[in-house]
């Protein structure tokens, strides 16, 4: 393609060329179809035009089944065919690697809310190491929202009160689009911004100009002494402690729970979230319904760090050593500080996206 | 099909007033009329407003999409303009379109029956879409809704500062409308067929109503008791739509879409009955496979309502219902893919005149092709992960619903315009706007799939520079597409003054309406008529030469 | 479909685009049915509504549940029946021409309806004054505010349905009653009482699903 | 089709069906089936099985189905099978959300 007028996006990710390749596939077919349809109809149009006034076509009784079958037999198996590639492509596309790390999204109108493992925040805008697969865990403040990076081929919805997540591994340093792809108010079209993919080392130094401060799992297990849920939940201490009052988080995410009621479910990040804001929707089965709500009283984003310290006590997915977050637990609150824009605000060095 | 006992020569006798003129032209006749074709005519008047007032919509978005800033409106307002393009075009210009105008004029005719089966409920139907009609412009003076034509919660229910609420009501006055209209279909084509005329004599056409007004009746309902919950939410802050009072917007959007993805075959099918008709008459020969076009149209009806969670797929709807929709998706697209392998086979060995609605016909066929093309492209999961609410999708449709319904319509009009109206119009400007419309339709929206692919989302006031290219091209073909659509509005109401007298069968085409006076008077046949012959059956056309004197247009053609 | 020899029945209830009364009574008995599918799939939505609900929230569905009067709800289920009872045997009576019994029996229909509708303005008003309406003014004591919110609004959203369904009804039978007494409907034409007829057997039939639904969850844990 | 005048008695004994299925129906709420079968869930299922069976009476015998034409039971069982298709794979989506 020439450059100036680009037909497809940049293929950034580990998974671009694979949904290109699929597209082409269709394209293709369709083109294959098209032209076929278009010049029959061209040479029949010429070839059979009326040449004088009433005129009548064939009327000869013809068989139709056997070039019914053909075309609709074709196409199906065609189609069929195509279906289970789409679907391979699909898990490659939304299965995310266990390698992934895990950076935590926030949308609101109108704006991008990010959150890395390593405590950095950003808005509007998402610096990523080149080769790393990532894995945006996401969720929205207000109306429905949709993660869009063309250039990634990814796209995943954001609702308010679940969790969705989307991930990619991009393989091209550079600046990409990020977009809202659900429309979701007056500024839809501006919120957004950009994916800065950078080397290992330029990622390393760009965290190193913002203020360290505590790890999401780390302001996540302050946030949790704070609110005082230990005092319930317990989790800072030996693991093997029985509570009295309610069940131990400890290997929780990812089990399966039993709930009052007979039914069981698996403790995902929205059943986690779900049972700090609405915590008697679904009651572990042998506890009282009595923790309080917090709703109102966390933001989404801190709500994120709650998840995120429950998923760290272990579980089905890597967990960071107990030891850690206990001697973190302690340290003052360095939210604020560790904040690399405010809401609105677009960041140094990158331009609005509409001029 | 013909007619037993009919004299052929009806048109000659003087006597015979036709329904415009029957009952007097004062307003009152009409306003209070009962008889079927004079509601097509005036639903006709109503759809072309909201037509209109749909395609200003359009233009002024295409001209803020000229550059890539939001320079011309501000952003709020032209969130409001393509919200009004889309519930305008969608519920009150192509759910209506072909079914409540031709279709309302055609289907009694072409069953041979006096009327519809409840003309009180087919008036009421009108009266309702003009409410519904007076209030959503009520909403749009207000200031507009601001939306998007699929009102997803919880922006609609709880986020956006406009008339959604109204907005509802008009949507949903509109859909019992629809419903009168295909309720009314179905049981005049089960009951009052004329004797001798099986359901495989019945023309295509026929079918397609029939398959468009089950899909009315079944799906309507559904997203008219969705919306009114939007609306009770908004209202009384209820729990149902909004996950911070405990509801759940994906239950949303599988009620509406559940009626949503049908209504792109209520407004596709009914095109499709047209273009049967077209390419039968046109080439003068009985469409190939004709029971396998019927039933792909009830296929089509029917996997239709099973495959609406492929608007789904990156919504947070689970994977493994995802790819049941997928692959009932493409189940869906063979029933389609028939129809135009057979139209294209019709045209085999037949006699193609080059006439206005055979251009529209053969220009539905190739965007038609297009546009399914590109929708079974977006029900292959992997890519629809990438092109979801993008331009991509804007494309597609418009390929299905302008480059389909509309084209369909436009044809369909200009084959039967003599019939409904008595005047022949000029075929110099018709075929003129036939190709403005497809160029003008080509240049608007192909781009669009590029810009889709390039990534550009759907809805988008301000976009980045790099997508300028495409959209002005896009721009430019907009502009083409309008005055093609001009040209037709001007030269088909200089003909009902001024337009040559039209005969009783000025195409030589076959079909109970053409054996009927052109205007039909009011119960539609002077004579009841007895059918014998299947449909588009060319074998005795020679031989009744009396029919020469209706096809003088065609003589002078092939002079 | 129509007879080709068919010769135009003169009665004064045929109207123009039928031949015969009998392809107008089997127009519009089919009319109501299709109609009846509509309402099928317009009370589908709710009832899709309130299964997924059901389904995320069951423990507080069945909390709220507790909170209606099952004595009530069976009453109102009794009498409707009842109503639907004579219901049909006013169409009975419409077929073998006894108008008199006809009007009695449709007065007897409007009576229960009208009982029914009683009970639930009775149910309401409770509910209103326990705040159980919701919006702004909802207030729950109970566990599970949140799901009970919600499964108040269905039970509304149904109910409320349902009754405005009735309402149009009794409006319906009251339009019959006059021709009924003068001794209009005969066993050549009855069609209007049949087509009401089916509406309200309709009705019925649909809180016959509504009151497990909305009454009878998880009443035995 | 000629007039079909379907005899009181039958209206009688299906209002007598319908009322004892209503009773039935309250009965089975209260008495906990799924303990006494271990089967989870099979209060409802027996609460609806009987709305079920009310609904198929008041359908073939108060709206006369049974002595009507194949039309209208198609148009009964087509808005029915419609209104199945909404239900279940609506629901089959929120049944199969934890399987990936």
């Amino acid at each position: 393609m020439w450059p100036d007028f680009p037909l497809v996006p940049e293929a950034a990710s580990s998974v671009a060329r694979e949904v290109d390749l699929l597209t082409l596939g269709w394209l293709a077919i369709s083109a294959f179809f098209t032209t076929l349809i278009a010049v029959l109809i061209l040479v029949f149009f010429i070839h059979y035009r009326r040449r004088r006034a009433g005129e009548v076509g064939s009327t000869r009784e013809v068989r139709t089944l056997p070039l019914e079958l053909t075309w609709s037999l074709i196409p199906l198996f065609i189609a069929l065919g195509m279906f289970v590639w789409g679907v391979d492509v699909f898990f490659t596309v939304t299965e995310a690697p266990p390698d992934a790390v895990e950076y935590w999204v926030t949308g609101k109108q109108w704006m991008w809310k990010v959150q890395h493992p390593s405590g950095v925040r950003e808005i509007n805008a998402l610096h990523v190491p080149v080769g790393q697969a990532v894995k945006m865990t996401m969720t929205s403040e207000d109306v429905i929202h949709s993660f869009y990076v063309p250039a990634f081929r990814v796209k995943r919805d954001v609702l308010p009160g679940r969790y969705s997540s989307v991930w990619f591994r991009p393989t091209k340093t550079g600046r990409y689009h990020l977009f809202c792809a659900e429309y979701c108010g007056t500024e839809h079209s501006l919120m957004g911004g950009f994916v800065e993919v950078l080397s290992a080392e330029d990622y390393e130094r760009w965290l190193a100009t913002g203020t360290t401060g505590p790890t999401i799992q780390a302001s996540g297990a302050e946030l949790f002494q704070r609110l005082a849920c230990d005092t319930c939940h317990l989790p800072g201490t030996d693991p093997g402690a029985t509570p009295l009052r309610a069940p131990s988080l400890h290997g929780l995410f990812g089990a399966q729970v039993a709930l009052a009621g007979g039914r069981t479910i698996v403790a995902d990040e929205t059943y986690i979230r779900e049972s700090i804001v609405n915590p008697q929707a679904k009651v572990v089965a042998g506890w009282q319904p009595i923790m309080p709500t917090f709703r109102g009283q966390v933001t989404e984003e801190q709500l994120a760090a709650l998840v995120a310290y429950v998923k760290s006590l272990g579980g089905a997915t890597p967990a960071v050593a107990p030891g850690e977050t206990g001697a973190e637990a302690g340290e003052p609150p360095r939210a604020e500080e560790t904040r690399r824009g405010e809401p609105g605000e677009i960041l140094a060095g990158e331009e609005p996206v509409t001029q | 099909m013909t007619i037993a006992t009919a004299a052929p020569e009806t048109h000659a006798t003087p006597e015979v007033k036709s329904y415009l003129g029957s009952a007097g032209w004062d307003l009152k006749s009409w306003l209070l009329t009962r008889d079927h074709k004079r509601i097509a005519i005036l639903y006709v008047i109503s759809i072309t407003l909201f037509f209109f007032l749909g395609a200003l919509g359009a233009l002024l978005v295409r001209l803020e999409l000229l550059t890539p800033a939001g320079d011309m409106v501000q952003a709020d307002t032209y969130n409001r303009l393509f919200t009004l393009h889309g519930v305008i075009m969608v519920f009150f210009f192509l759910i209506p379109s072909i079914p409540a105008t031709l279709g309302n004029f055609l289907v009694p005719i072409m069953i041979g029956a006096k009327d519809l089966a409840f003309p009180r409920i087919n008036l009421a139907s009108w009266y309702l879409y003009n409410i519904a009609g007076v209030l959503v412009l009520w909403a749009i003076l207000m200031g507009g809704v601001d939306t998007g034509w699929t009102f997803y919660t919880p922006f609609s229910t709880t986020y956006s500062n406009s008339y959604v609420t109204l907005t509802i009501v008009a949507v949903f006055i509109n859909g019992f409308s629809s419903i009168f209209t295909g309720l009314n279909f179905i049981v005049t084509i089960h009951r009052m067929r004329a004797p001798g005329l099986t359901w495989f004599r019945l023309p295509l056409f026929i079918w397609a109503h029939y398959a468009t007004s089950l899909i009315i009746v079944l799906g309507t309902p559904v997203v008219a008791i969705t919306l009114a919950l939007v609306a009770v939410e908004r209202s009384l802050g209820i729990g149902i739509f909004d996950p911070a009072l405990g509801g759940d917007p994906v239950l949303f959007q599988h009620l509406f879409w559940f009626y949503s993805h049908p209504a792109v075959y209520i407004m596709i099918l009914p095109s499709m009955g047209v273009i049967s008709e077209l390419v039968a008459a046109f080439a003068r020969k009985r469409v190939f496979g004709y029971h396998f076009v019927a039933f792909a149209s009830i296929a089509i009806a029917v996997l239709g309502f099973l495959v609406w969670g492929h608007h789904m797929f990156v919504s947070g709807q689970s994977a493994y219902a995802g790819m049941v929709f997928s692959v009932l998706s493409m189940l869906v697209a063979i029933p389609s893919a028939v129809k135009v392998f057979n139209w294209t086979a019709t045209l085999y060995q037949g006699s193609i005149s080059r006439e206005t609605p055979m251009l529209y016909a053969l220009g539905f066929i190739g965007l038609f092709t297009i546009g399914g093309m590109t929708g079974v492209m977006l029900a292959t999961m992997g890519i629809d992960v990438h092109v979801h609410d993008t331009y991509f999708v804007v494309a597609h449709f418009h390929y299905i619903m302008v480059g389909g319904a509309i084209m369909g319509y436009l044809g369909g009009l200009h084959y039967w315009w003599p019939k409904m109206t008595g005047r022949l119009y000029p075929s110099f400007w018709a075929r003129i706007s036939a190709i403005l419309v497809f160029v003008g339709f080509n240049l608007t929206f192909f781009p669009q799939f590029v810009l889709g692919y390039l990534g550009m989302p759907r809805r988008y006031w301000a976009y980045p520079p790099e997508f300028q290219v495409l959209n002005v091209l896009s721009t430019a073909g907009a502009t083409i597409l309008g005055i093609g659509y001009l040209l037709p509005f001007t030269y088909l109401f200089w003909s009902l003054k001024y337009g040559q007298r039209a005969s009783d069968n000025p195409w030589g085409a076959t079909g109970l309406e053409w054996e009927t006076t052109s205007p039909p008077p009011t119960e539609n046949f002077l004579t009841p008529p007895v059918v014998t012959k299947d449909a588009y059956d060319y074998r005795d056309f020679d031989e009744t030469a009396e029919r020469r004197p209706h096809l003088a247009r065609e003589e002078e053609e092939y002079a | 479909m129509r007879e080709a020899h068919a010769a135009h029945e003169a009665h004064a209830a045929l109207q123009h685009q039928f031949d015969t009364l009998e392809q107008q009574k089997e127009a519009s008995t089919l009319g109501m049915w299709v109609f009846l599918v509509t309402e099928i799939m317009f009370f589908g939505g709710l009832f899709c509504a309130y299964l997924i609900h059901r389904r995320q929230a069951y423990e507080g569905f069945a909390e709220a549940s507790f909170h209606l009067d099952v004595g009530l709800g069976a009453f109102n289920t009794a009498v409707l029946i009842g109503s639907s009872l004579t219901m049909a045997l006013a169409v009975w009576a419409a077929q073998v021409g006894r108008g008199k019994a006809c009007f009695g029996f449709l007065v007897g229909t409007i009576g229960l309806g009208t009982v029914f509708l009683g009970v639930k303005v009775v149910e309401y008003s409770h509910k209103f004054h326990e705040h159980h309406v919701p919006g702004e003014r909802f207030h729950w004591t109970g566990a599970h505010p949140e799901a009970a919110e919600v499964f108040y609004s269905l039970y509304f959203a149904m109910t409320g349905l349902h009754a405005l369904h009735m309402i149009a009804g009794i409006g319906v039978l009251a339009a019959l009653l006059l021709p009924a007494w003068r001794g209009r409907y005969s066993a050549a034409y009855h069609n209007p009482v049949e087509l009401t007829g089916l509406y309200w057997h309709f009705v019925d039939i649909v809180w016959i699903f509504l009151f497990p639904l909305l009454y009878l969850i998880g009443r035995h844990g | 089709m000629s007039l079909h005048v379907v005899p009181r008695k039958v209206y009688y004994w299906i209002f007598a069906a319908l009322m004892v299925g209503t009773a039935l129906t309250v009965g089975a709420a209260f008495v906990d089936l799924s303990a006494a079968t271990g089967i989870p869930g099979l209060n409802d299922v027996v609460m609806l099985g009987i709305a079920v069976a009310k609904a198929v009476l008041v359908v073939l015998f108060f709206m006369h189905v049974k002595y009507s034409g194949r039309l209208t039971a198609l148009t009964v069982l087509s808005g029915v099978l419609f209104l199945v298709i909404l239900l279940t794979i609506t629901l089959s989506d929120y049944l199969t959300r934890g399987w990936l």
